[in-house]
């Protein structure tokens, strides 16, 4: 592998992560201002959470008495796994710098180590809300877990691998196979998928202030500071990476390779214009939903594993 | 001794001893029941007398007289003193009753004829013939043994076993080695002596000679 | 030396350990059997690498030994690698032993106990024939019983743990003889290699049969689904290095027995047999999982997580033999190597784990997690490498049960489509199942960590823990350590992996797994550079601190008290408890798991509308058991009553017997002639 | 030099019967059991090479098969009579015995052996007929010597359902005797053994259908086999232990010995199809019978004697396959039974002498109050259950095997399933018996004199487990007598 090309996937990997450490918070704001002017107000601007982070980041840290080093450890694990898993998935190249390290399947562990830390750290606090919230959201996480894996294995088969960059670059070359119903079903199932790991409406709100109804924000309650900032920019990374490989999932164009600097650029001009699209069409979708009882969320998790188990047998038949 | 005379004579002592194996389950009194023992004893020594004249074997005639010693004589006087420290002792109630245990033996008869074909096929003589008595004769002691309550009826359907087995063993082979019946027949003999300790000291623990009452090791 | 003297000498060792343990004054005896455990462990693992190095067998005859067949020792690379997963979990388990003696394991019987059971599970991956296989897996499970009753005295639960291991594991070896006969019947000898040579001439019945009986006894020692039952029962109730050596070693022996009878004697078979495999395999982890993720104790938790793991190790090795029938070969090769790694991985990481919960035994004399709580700040040693090792059984990159469930994975991925219709339907069906257990791993040791060690303290006991001995720290930070290596780098261990793949798949082509650091599927694209990852989250880790550290306006965190919503005091009675975390999960799976909840409401005297204390209580036990061996044990039972009948002290009713047994030969003499 | 071996017990009863009641008296059983066992090992290195040793004028014979039942019977005899001067003294000493009685326990003990060794050195099968039977005479006062109601009870069912079996037995000799001499074997006796197993293929297959059956209800009924069994638990658990181990150890299988002796014949006229459905019945019966029986058992005396009915079953099964490894399994077991038999009766009689009582759930924790008497019986017990390294595990494991190299794979699972359910009923015994918390003021040690016997009868198990070596040749010469 000659240096300029090892150079380049280097860069790439580099401008995705810092792509998505900064893009994240702004489509956070974006989507709460598409919100706010679909429920009849003005709302606050766009970059509004950037501005929070840094009001956060100047405050005291603060740790409870009776914590342990997993407290302060788990913010920080959070952001790291998902910046190495924002490295290795082709946001804006079909090839960064360790995409053939790690694949899909990787990737989903890569995200489930931010989580469990989190939760620990929920327990860590010894409070009433902090075992509640991590309760509530591993149990979410294995019950998406499922319907995550068969997805997967669907989305697989037409690249005859799990590497994300090869399923991505399959669609690429062979845009047809879009269309077919297998592709639709793991569509659907991503999306329920996406939107119950990242915490959002119908599974969880993020917006909520209600305590008992709380799920990550329960398990974060503690956290003050830089740590809640660090928090929030995970999250928030976590959501644009989840819906950057949905969408280059289903419209994989304008990904290129990693090899001249206007590639890249080009590469994410093209993340950002489809996260955006994606962004506001969860907002829209999130303002006419309300938040589903906890013990219905198996249901329409359920529902996403079926999607998912049509995908493969689909995959199957095609084949 | 003539053909037809041995014949008729060994027939004869052989129906005796069935017809005191019969006895045994009709009579209720015990001290019947131990007498029908002596006369088979006696029909047994004479089946073995018979025989031994018939074939002119001086050995048998020795064994006659132990059997008759032994099973018409010291048994049943055995016996008659265990009976003399319960005098009175009836077989009121048997497990299965009188017409009942007669019906019985009646089948048992037929089974040992159906069950010897093949050694009386083996044995054509007028003895071999006469073998399935000596197995009817056995399933009778064998059914009077665990028909009856009184200890003193369950040993002589012992006997009658023995007895049988005895019979079974002069008709077809003219009796086992003489080493072997002396040994067998003390062995019996001794077997009667224990069972009759036993039976007195039951008697002097249980002050019956109820069979039924002996149910206390049980699972 | 050469290999063969060196197994003698091990299993010497190993003997002595046992005079040791039971001569030596109280005080050195678990020590004295310790030492010769390593002994025994290092002798026989340097004649396995060996083995494993030259791929050549070792064969040892001795027909002095066992009457009437003598003593056959084959040590093939296959079961080589198995004594090195005995040695890999014996050696660090005895080490904490030595720390752990004073909790019953210093008694004669168990000193001498503990050195035995080790040496006979290092000797039966090398047993070559019926006899020599048969007396190793009885003694083995001899031994571990002995070790299991050690704490019979205290507890009525090591009692009854006992009592439903002997018997579930005798089942089982009588599953296993069984097996082992039908094959044996007819050949020359009862060598394996003589079996192997007649098995293959046998009918499909008799060979079908042959491996669904051994798969059932095997089974059960290996935990599966159903008959696991003795699994959560024995292991909790098992000092803390005895559960480590019977969950990661012995347990994985059971696999091992699979593998004999499916591929060395049978040579492989029929998808059915293995999609068979491969269900049970699944139904296992799942239930396992679940099982886990609603345990309250510790050990029973990892016990169920026992079953779970491997329950993972059997879905692989069905995915094995199902793509050698349909002769995807080399992928075979490739499930079975994931097979074998599930069950390194497994063996690493579980024992490290009981391990710990015999630590925190031995600290707080509990295993209940809700009185535990806040052993981190307590003991931050073990309580850092029971979160590590915890981490590592939620397959959580770059440890090593991620790459065990990556390649159960790709096996899955690269199987489905494999040709049959019911593979077809079964492997995405076992991908789910691999899915929704790793998510309830996921929740059940998310429980274990934080309820039993984050948090506050929820009893004086788990207040007053201090930290545990050195020598059962070392226990566990080998097998730490272990989980650790094996995750970043797995290539160190994948060339022994795939001499045993291969000895056991013999004529089959070797899954080259390997390149240097990075994991390359031969003749599939799959590829996967778990050191690349790891240096990759070192980096962002480092940089993200650093990051914060440079932003915030104070390094260190003021320490305050927990907020909790503006709560005024924080007690340890007010966090979570391990029911009420386990209680979503519980709630979803109600028809499987079948709670049975309790409440009970004391009202005072004055009103009934008013309610003076409350007290919940939801225990979660086991349906199988509850539906397939309690009735038949009622039955029997039943059975054993009536039967009394039969004997009831009547003098005539045993003569009648006897009359009725003669009057039945004479008619058949009648009638037969 | 067999006479001798006769002669020993014999004279020693002698000198019991003359010689008045002193405690060193008791030793003198003990040493003649010793050279027993001695003469035992001596003729058993001369049987090994030869065909046979004869000996009192033709009258006693001693081939490999023999030479290893007299080895068996000394070894039981020395842990029986050993452990006897201990239930002598207890029972003089707490005055349910007298010295006189102590005099006939002594003669009629030296009775027994002498009995089972005329049984099993006859030539002649009438005298092993005899012998047999004068083991049940000898054998039943032993049984009532405690002359309590129930030993009473005990021994008028012994008595009187064995003499029943052994009269169908000897009905049964006489029918192969009537055999014998109607297909013209006249030779010197024609109830010798060898003459017999000579002439096995002329003998009238009719005749010897009825007698084989007979025979194997008859002296079925003292190998404790089923359905003439019953008198098996009760005899078992009221006799002193040191008998009860003699005739669970070895009473039982010196009747089985008779089986296999005749087996030999009848497979010469019969083909080994016969005898093989026959012992297949009623070994399968036994198991079946025993597992029931043991399902709720509540006194461990009778467990163990169910436990025997098991192991006789489990011969019997094997003696079905008759294969050369079959038979030399069978034989190994008949030791390795009779030495854990052995043990755990004349535990359970120390058990017995100091609780008082033989109900299991009387008896709990023995383990932790008593720990020398509860290993030796929980060793015993696993011993029993099948465990390597006890001898045990591998004669069980070979006998499967040969039954399924003959076809006889489904009773050997049938076997194997009522062994486990038989395995889980004694777990669940021993665990209420030897388990559990006892208090520490009643923790008691075992006499070292008690333990030692014991200790070295469960070693002597383990070692011809591990390595029967002394015994190979032996065994293999003995199987080749009677195996098929």
């Amino acid at each position: 592998m000659n240096a300029s090309l090892l150079a380049g996937e280097a860069l790439a990997a580099v401008v995705q992560v810092v792509a998505l450490a900064l893009g994240a918070p702004v489509l956070l704001g974006l989507m709460r201002k598409v919100r706010a002017h679909f429920e009849g107000r003005v709302g606050q601007p766009v970059v509004q959470p950037l501005r929070d982070l840094r009001k956060l980041f100047r405050k005291e840290r603060m740790r409870p008495d009776q914590a342990t080093w997993i407290f302060p450890a788990a913010p920080v694990v959070l952001v790291a796994t998902v910046a190495v898993a924002g490295a290795i998935s082709p946001l804006v190249t079909t090839r960064p710098a360790l995409g053939g390290s790690a694949d899909l399947f990787a990737l989903v562990y890569l995200l489930l180590i931010g989580s469990t830390v989190l939760a620990l750290a929920g327990m860590d606090s010894g409070t009433a809300f902090g075992g509640m919230g991590a309760s509530r959201a591993v149990t979410i996480g294995a019950l998406a877990e499922p319907a995550l894996l068969v997805t997967i294995l669907a989305l697989s088969f037409g690249a005859h691998s799990s590497n994300l960059p090869a399923i991505v670059q399959a669609t690429v070359l062979h845009p047809e196979i879009l269309a077919t119903p297998q592709r639709l079903f793991s569509l659907g199932a991503l999306v329920v998928v996406v939107v119950a790991e990242s915490g959002r409406l119908p599974v969880d709100n993020p917006a909520t202030h209600l305590e008992l109804t709380m799920i990550h924000e329960a398990m974060i309650l503690e956290y003050a500071g830089p740590d809640l900032a660090l928090v929030t920019v995970g999250e928030a990374m976590r959501l644009a990476l989840l819906l950057g490989i949905l969408v280059n999932v289903v419209a994989p164009w304008g990904v290129g390779a990693a090899d001249s600097l206007p590639a890249i650029a080009l590469g994410v001009v093209a993340l950002a214009v489809k996260v955006t699209a994606a962004g506001v069409a969860l907002a829209v979708f999130e303002v006419f939903t309300a938040k589903m009882r906890l013990f219905r969320l198996p249901e329409l998790l359920a529902g996403a594993f079926m999607l998912g188990v049509l995908a493969v047998v689909s995959g199957l038949v095609v084949r | 001794m003539t053909g037809s005379f041995y014949a008729s004579a060994l027939e004869i002592a052989v129906s005796v001893v069935l017809l005191a194996a019969m006895v045994t389950l009709w009579r209720r009194s015990v001290r019947a029941i131990v007498r029908s023992l002596a006369v088979q004893g006696f029909g047994l020594a004479t089946v073995a007398a018979v025989l031994g004249f018939h074939l002119g074997d001086p050995g048998l005639l020795v064994v006659a007289a132990l059997v008759l010693g032994a099973k018409a004589v010291v048994i049943p006087y055995l016996l008659t003193r265990l009976v003399r420290v319960d005098p009175g002792s009836r077989e009121t109630q048997p497990l299965v009753n009188v017409p009942a245990s007669l019906v019985a033996a009646g089948a048992l008869t037929f089974l040992a004829f159906a069950a010897t074909r093949s050694v009386t096929a083996v044995v054509p003589s007028i003895a071999g013939r006469l073998i399935p008595v000596g197995l009817a004769s056995m399933l009778v002691g064998f059914f009077a043994m665990f028909t009856r309550r009184k200890a003193v009826s369950q040993i002589v359907g012992l006997l009658l076993v023995d007895n049988g087995v005895a019979l079974v063993a002069f008709l077809a082979t003219s009796g086992v080695p003489l080493l072997v019946e002396l040994g067998a027949s003390l062995d019996v003999v001794l077997a009667v002596v224990v069972l009759q300790v036993l039976a007195v000291q039951l008697r002097t623990r249980l002050g019956a000679f109820d069979l039924d009452q002996l149910t206390e090791l049980h699972d | 030396m050469t290999a063969g003297v060196m197994i003698v000498a091990g299993a010497l060792a190993g003997v002595g350990g046992a005079a040791l343990g039971a001569l030596l004054p109280q005080r050195l005896r678990v020590a004295g059997a310790a030492s010769l455990i390593w002994v025994a462990c290092a002798l026989e693992a340097v004649a396995a690498i060996q083995v494993l190095a030259t791929r050549q067998p070792v064969i040892l005859h001795s027909a002095q030994l066992l009457p009437m067949t003598g003593v056959d020792i084959v040590l093939s690379p296959f079961g080589a690698l198995f004594v090195l997963l005995v040695a890999l979990v014996a050696a660090p388990a005895s080490l904490h032993a030595v720390g752990y003696a004073r909790h019953g394991l210093d008694t004669r019987t168990a000193a001498a106990a503990l050195p035995l059971f080790v040496t006979s599970m290092l000797l039966v991956p090398q047993a070559g024939s019926v006899a020599t296989f048969m007396v190793l897996w009885e003694l083995m499970a001899l031994f571990s019983l002995m070790l299991v009753l050690v704490d019979h005295a205290r507890s009525e639960a090591a009692r009854s743990a006992g009592a439903w291991y002997a018997t579930l594991t005798h089942a089982g070896a009588a599953f296993i003889l069984v097996a082992f006969l039908m094959l044996a019947a007819g050949s020359s000898g009862q060598t394996f290699a003589a079996v192997a040579h007649h098995a293959s001439r046998l009918g499909p019945v008799v060979r079908g049969s042959a491996f669904v009986v051994a798969l059932v006894g095997f089974g059960s020692k290996a935990g599966m689904v159903p008959f696991h039952v003795w699994l959560p029962k024995a292991h909790p109730e098992a000092p803390g290095p005895v559960s480590a050596l019977m969950s990661g070693a012995m347990v994985a022996l059971g696999v091992y027995g699979i593998v004999l009878m499916g591929y060395v004697l049978l040579g492989g078979g029929p998808g059915w047999w293995w999609l068979l495999a491969l269900a049970l395999g699944a139904v296992s982890a799942l239930y396992g999982a679940l099982h886990a993720a609603s345990s309250t104790d510790l050990k029973r938790l990892l016990a169920y997580s026992t079953t779970d793991n491997v329950g993972l190790s059997i879905m692989a090795l069905g995915v094995s033999g199902y793509l050698a029938a349909t002769q995807h070969r080399l992928l075979a090769a490739l499930a079975l190597v994931a097979a074998l790694v599930l069950l390194i991985n497994h063996a690493a990481f579980k024992g490290a784990l009981f391990l710990s919960a015999g630590s925190v035994q031995h600290a707080t004399g509990t295993r209940d997690l809700d009185q535990l709580g806040g052993l981190l700040r307590r003991m931050p040693q073990s309580g850092a490498m029971f979160l590590i090792a915890a981490a590592a059984t939620s397959a959580l990159p770059p440890l090593n049960g991620f790459i065990g469930e990556w390649l159960l994975f790709q096996s899955l991925l690269h199987g489905s489509g494999a040709g049959s219709t019911a593979g077809d339907v079964a492997i995405p069906l076992a991908v789910s199942a691999m899915a929704l257990t790793a998510g309830l791993t996921v929740v059940a040791f998310v429980k274990a960590a934080g309820v039993g060690f984050l948090g506050r303290p929820r009893s004086a006991a788990a207040e007053q823990a201090v930290e545990v001995a050195w020598s059962m720290r070392l226990g566990v930070g080998v097998l730490v350590g272990a989980c650790v290596v094996l995750g970043v780098v797995p290539g160190a261990m994948l060339p022994a992996v795939e001499a045993a793949a291969q000895s056991a798949l013999h004529g089959m082509p070797a899954a080259q797994l390997s390149s240097g650091l990075d994991l390359q599927l031969a003749g599939v694209r799959g590829a996967l550079a778990p050191a690349e990852v790891a240096v990759a989250l070192v980096v962002a880790f480092l940089a993200v601190a650093g990051l914060r550290r440079a932003l915030a306006r104070r390094p260190a965190p003021r320490l305050t008290e927990a907020w909790g919503c503006g709560r005024e005091l924080q007690t340890a009675r007010m966090q979570y408890t391990a029911a009420s975390f386990a209680e979503p999960v519980q709630r979803v799976f109600d028809d499987v798991l079948r709670p049975v909840h309790d409440l009970d409401l004391s009202h005072p005297a004055e009103s009934r509308y008013f309610i003076e204390s409350a007290t919940y209580h939801s225990t979660v036990g086991d349906v199988v058991e509850r539906g397939l061996y309690v009735p038949v044990i009622r039955a029997l039972r039943h059975w054993g009553r009536i039967a009394r009948g039969l004997q009831p002290g009547s003098v005539h009713r045993y003569l009648g017997y006897g009359f009725g047994a003669l009057v039945v030969i004479l008619i058949a003499v009648a009638v037969l002639g | 030099m067999l006479t001798l071996l006769l002669a020993i017990p014999a004279l020693c009863a002698v000198v019991y019967a003359v010689v008045p009641w002193r405690r060193a008296l008791g030793w003198l059983g003990t040493a003649a059991a010793a050279a027993v066992l001695v003469l035992g090992v001596v003729v058993s290195v001369g049987a090994v090479n030869r065909p046979a040793v004869t000996g009192l004028s033709g009258v006693l014979r001693a081939d490999a098969l023999s030479a290893f039942m007299v080895v068996v019977i000394g070894v039981i005899a020395v842990l029986a009579t050993w452990q006897s001067v201990r239930y002598l003294d207890h029972e003089i000493a707490r005055g349910a015995s007298t010295r006189r009685h102590a005099s006939v326990y002594g003669l009629l003990v030296q009775g027994f052996l002498a009995t089972m060794l005329l049984a099993v050195l006859a030539a002649n099968l009438g005298v092993l007929w005899i012998a047999v039977e004068a083991t049940t005479v000898v054998t039943t006062f032993l049984v009532g010597h405690r002359r309590t109601r129930t030993a009473l009870e005990a021994s008028w069912k012994y008595i009187v359902i064995c003499s029943v079996g052994i009269a169908l037995a000897f009905l049964g000799t006489v029918l192969v005797y009537l055999a014998a001499l109607h297909s013209g074997v006249h030779g010197q006796n024609p109830l010798n053994w060898t003459t017999l197993v000579q002439e096995s293929h002329r003998l009238n297959p009719g005749v010897m259908r009825l007698a084989f059956s007979l025979l194997v209800l008859g002296y079925g009924t003292k190998v404790g086999l089923a359905p003439m069994h019953s008198w098996l638990p009760d005899a078992h658990s009221q006799a002193p232990a040191p008998v009860s181990a003699l005739m669970s150890g070895v009473l039982l299988s010196v009747a089985f010995y008779a089986v296999l002796r005749f087996k030999v014949i009848a497979d010469g006229a019969l083909g080994p199809d016969f005898a093989r459905t026959l012992l297949v019945v009623v070994g399968l019966l036994s198991l079946v019978v025993a597992a029931s029986l043991l399902l709720t058992q509540h006194d461990y005396k009778r467990m163990l004697a169910y436990s025997s009915m098991e192991h006789m079953g489990l011969i019997a099964l094997g003696a079905a396959a008759g294969t050369p490894l079959a038979i030399a399994a069978v034989l190994l077991h008949i030791l390795g039974h009779g030495l854990a038999k052995g043990v755990l009766f004349l535990a359970s009689g120390e058990v017995l002498l100091t609780e008082g009582t033989s109900e299991i759930d009387r008896v709990p924790a023995l383990l932790s109050r008593r720990p020398v008497l509860g290993g030796i019986f929980g060793f015993g017990l696993l011993a029993l259950l099948g465990f390597p390294p006890f001898s045990l595990f591998v004669t069980e494991l070979n006998m499967a095997r040969a039954e399924f190299q003959v076809g006889l794979g489904w009773a050997a699972a049938l076997s194997i399933l009522c062994m486990a359910v038989i395995f889980a009923a004694l777990v669940s015994h021993g665990r209420r018996l030897l388990l559990g918390r006892g208090e520490k003021e009643q923790r008691q040690s075992t006499a070292r004199l008690v333990a030692i016997p014991l200790i070295g009868g469960l070693a002597g198990c383990v070692f011809i487990g591990i390595s029967a070596w002394p015994l190979a040749t032996l065994l293999s010469a003995a199987a080749r007598i009677v195996a098929l």
